[in-house]
């Protein structure tokens, strides 16, 4: 059988230039790890917006995904906190069970 | 005139209209990604290879140094008119104004095809004055971002590093002293893709570029007219005091226009980048289209016709 | 500190020529923003399909997210009810945080 | 029978044999969007030339209103053999019958391409037609979808508009009227993207197109025996009814060949998005499968020979 | 009116020359339907990694998503079980609820 | 020395220091793809053609057995290399060991290439040689990782199978079928894509391979300085191993070279691929860092001159 550990899901949609410092954010709380996924597009308040992959990446933008423990978590958004005005970040979190196979949890 | 029908600027008319209408026509972005590094690349080989060839001239030493003091000296001016007649913050003063006087890499290529189709090809050494004129201007919005107060050293080094190796500056950069090294013999085998595919790759490019940049019109915000009215104004001036710095430093009518084009036009490339670095409060949406939706689709269509005449009248 | 408020996450699977007219509902029922995400292939009912962007995009698939309040939330879905069928989109809910720096919260 | 062996029937060939033994082999989608938005650009501006080196003749009218006819003609009888033979409902019906009636450009280039091989090159102009040829069909198969009741006016027009609008038509219709502009002049300079790379391009995306064809046969739910039979049948009558107006109309091989490939083929760019938004309810698995897993691998082998004979027989 | 159902969604991060076995697994429980999505890079205990796709997929991700009831979850997660060590996969689950128009509902 | 400033390797220096100056620089990945893609097609074509033009020689046959025993031998000592003097377990050992025995097509066309500019053209058949030395390595390896014993018969054959299936396989072996079809006259048209265009793209390709390699040495976790070592005596050894082996059967200059070239090359596309599925506990950062980030740039810029002295004096 499997075992299930709940854990944090941080969501972060972020313009691909600052991808850079939110990385050295997630690594100066010791994060696990993330894993960055492409966006096609959006609009919100600032207006419209396509991923050109032309402009600089000025237009583009990357949602940042990382699974923390209660505790990093709380870490992460305080460290996040200046930064969420400045770079306009749309942060969520959400809970989710980590699945582990059960030799894993033994070992 | 006719240069309105070279293909090049019907592509990007192209572009325009279907986006204007609206239709779902859209360029996969990795396609638009690989064509503007391939137009990089193409440039800066092209630059090396003809500096390679006439070596370094005092021509190529006025023409960088008229490069360089023009655009360390736009964004002040482009800074105050931004501030009173535009209306905007500081941040968002000196961040447009930064756009102005770097360049764009596009706006100079269209160009450089056009002067050379119509016989008045610019000295090859306008790319590399070209590659000199992307970054200096970054610094100085940056000063002028923060009343003339300097940054802090660390940080502002950090900037300077990251400026430097942004994507498009290595890339011309490195593609220059390539061609450089290889010379025109060097270059025999790959011209067919570097030489020979240009134009029409280019045609692509633009119709993108059109696409590009009216779909970024339609949806902007926060563009007022007196804004947009400066987005038209600044690359007149610009490009005219272009002209008069090349004709009195003794270049030719192309090279001249060349200079003109390279004042005229503003970034949306390597400046965005690092003006979404350095100064994250600064409204992207805003200096994005008034660079790439007004000023670029103005100079493509309009200046750089109107420079070659003003060139012509005063070389 | 940060504050989270809780938000309902409203995600849509739908084929490409149809993300006009969800954009246009989403507008109807004034949701904050979207953000859209492209998708390489998948499975279901009416078969496996791959994203080949050249059939037209009718073989072709995007993930659209909202993040809404609870009104705004039942406010969409009401306007989705007839396309759900219609289009063929596959939508779920659920919960998250969104995170706002405690300044934005005063200000 | 030697065409079979052009290599852009080849690629085609390798592209479905490594889909069919489920190799791992894929293009990366932008790089088939790429393909085919390059290849309407470059069939756009040669038709544009063509008909600016000829100007507007006879010909010309004659075979778009052909084309037009056939491409209002052939849903409607499509319609009637799906519901009986077919055993599809109305909305199903409709859609599929649309396909038909419209074109597939890749499958026109490929033609093209090969009767220029054998030096029996189509007229330039047909590359008009089949602009002409692309939407018609949408029109007709939603009529038949309402049972001949009318749409209601303000959705008709909005699906109009985007039908218009749709990606393929308006790049097209904008490279033809391009190379209208610029004419064989103009378009030297960027001949060597658009014309000399034509042929070696066209085998990467036919190679693509067989990947993607064959994976769709492959994993097709709802096609049965019939179906898949009318979807030869139908090219076959249809390609033999545009060899015979071809014919009668007094065109030459070449182009009554090309007239009968446009008859025979279906659409899968432009009407599958526009059948997705007009009858989101019909089953885009169904015509999809049709129109491009079976239909156009069966024109691009068999078809195009075959209609080449006929039309020798009959011109 | 809307009719949600409450569901399982089950995330998995899978080096994409492993999607097969994945699909066949899904298969096997006989899944509803799945969705991929590429990704373009991340980092974790075994370093960082870029989506290149020339590397043969070795340097290359994708996350396989799919909406499942209690009783198919449990069965695909044993199922997954051996393989989620073996491949080094990322799994999580997390809840939703399934949104289905109401005549879907009485149909 | 001179081969060091051909193009292809400036821009490939130029991608490795972008990266490793931590410059923003990337290719999108569909383009590095399409572009990989791309490559193995013309190689394959031209392989093709050219044994179409010789037909099937003596000298094919003893290169090709001559690369089959290769591939077969090299991951047997590499495997007990790495054992002993690398310390890896026998799973990472046999997964690195397959790497080294299979071949890397892009050192190849790099090699090819530069052969060929200095005025000695490997022969067309190596092409063949290259396809035939893609997978056996895969096999040893994983009778390697089980200690002598078999698979199970069922998984082994399902290996097989998705190995030959493999891509880059099915592209290589099918354009070189094409190739041999289409014979020279055929290729004719699609020369230009295909032959003309190749050297200006492998320069774009060799660019991004900078950039990747330098970045995964970057980020490289589990590489010992042992193991670094390794990845740079391997080629050597392998090198001149295949220049021995070469000069025995009597193959000329450039076809030693190239097959030395084979022996030294470790891949990156297809096995990496085949071991992610066959040896998933193995180490996908360790394998791919080794052959992509030491030994492909040490081929590229130290072996691949190296392997043409060494045949010069051999042969
Ligand atoms: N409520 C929302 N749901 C999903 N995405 C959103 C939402 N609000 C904003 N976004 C995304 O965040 C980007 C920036 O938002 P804004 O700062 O409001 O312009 C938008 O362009 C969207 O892509
Ligand atoms: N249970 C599911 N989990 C995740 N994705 C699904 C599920 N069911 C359907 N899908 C996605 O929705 C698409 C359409 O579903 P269907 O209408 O059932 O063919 C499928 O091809 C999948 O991409
Ligand atoms: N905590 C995490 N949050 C999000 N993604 C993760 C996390 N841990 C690992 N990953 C992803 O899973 C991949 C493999 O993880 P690992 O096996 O730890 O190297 C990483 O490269 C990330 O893309
Ligand atoms: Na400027
Ligand atoms: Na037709
Ligand atoms: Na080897």
């Amino acid at each position: 059988m499997v075992t299930k550990s709940p854990r944090k899901k941080i969501e972060i949609l972020v313009d691909t230039p600052l991808l850079r410092r939110l990385r050295e954010v997630a690594e100066g709380v010791e994060a696990d790890g993330y894993t960055v996924q492409r966006t096609q597009g959006g609009e919100g308040s600032r207006g419209r917006w396509f991923d050109d992959q032309v402009t600089g990446g000025a237009g583009s933008k990357v949602v940042f995904t990382t699974i923390l423990d209660d505790a990093t978590t709380d870490h992460l958004l305080q460290a996040l906190e200046p930064l969420i005005d400045e770079y306009g970040l749309l942060v969520t979190v959400s809970d989710v069970d980590l699945v582990r196979a059960q030799k894993d949890q033994a070992g | 005139m006719e240069t309105l029908f070279s293909p090049v600027i019907l592509f990007f008319v192209l572009g325009a209209l279907a986006a204007f209408a609206r239709s779902d026509l859209a360029f996969p972005e990795p396609m638009s990604k690989a064509l503007s590094l391939y137009l990089m690349c193409a440039i800066g080989l092209k630059g090396g290879i003809l500096v390679a060839g006439n070596g370094f001239t005092i021509d190529l030493l006025l023409a960088a140094t008229a490069g360089l003091v023009l655009s360390c000296l736009i964004p002040v001016g482009a800074f105050a008119v931004l501030r009173s007649f535009g209306r905007l913050d500081s941040t968002n003063a000196a961040a447009v104004a930064a756009h102005y006087g770097s360049v764009s890499v596009v706006t100079f290529i269209a160009g450089n095809q056009i002067l050379t189709d119509s016989g008045m090809p610019p000295a090859g050494y306008m790319i590399a004055v070209l590659a000199l004129m992307e970054t200096p201007a970054i610094i100085v919005g940056l000063f002028l971002a923060r009343g003339g107060n300097g940054m802090k050293m660390q940080s502002g080094q950090e900037l300077m590093r990251e400026t430097l190796l942004n994507g498009s500056v290595v890339l011309l950069t490195g593609s220059f002293i390539i061609g450089l090294v290889i010379g025109k013999e060097g270059f025999e085998p790959i011209a067919p893709v570097f030489e020979t595919g240009f134009n029409g790759l280019l045609c692509l490019f633009l119709l993108d570029m059109g696409l590009i940049a009216a779909r970024r019109i339609s949806h902007a915000r926060s563009l007022t007219a007196r804004l947009v009215l400066l987005a038209i104004i600044f690359p007149i001036v610009n490009g005219t005091i272009g002209c008069i710095v090349g004709a009195m430093i003794g270049l030719d009518v192309g090279t001249t226009t060349a200079l003109a084009i390279l004042a005229a036009s503003a970034s949306y490339i390597a400046v965005p980048a690092a003006m979404r670095l350095a100064l994250p409060k600064a409204d992207a949406g805003l200096y994005l289209s008034l660079s790439l939706a007004v000023t670029f689709p103005f100079n493509i269509t309009i200046g750089i016709p109107l420079y070659t005449q003003l060139a012509k009248l005063m070389v």
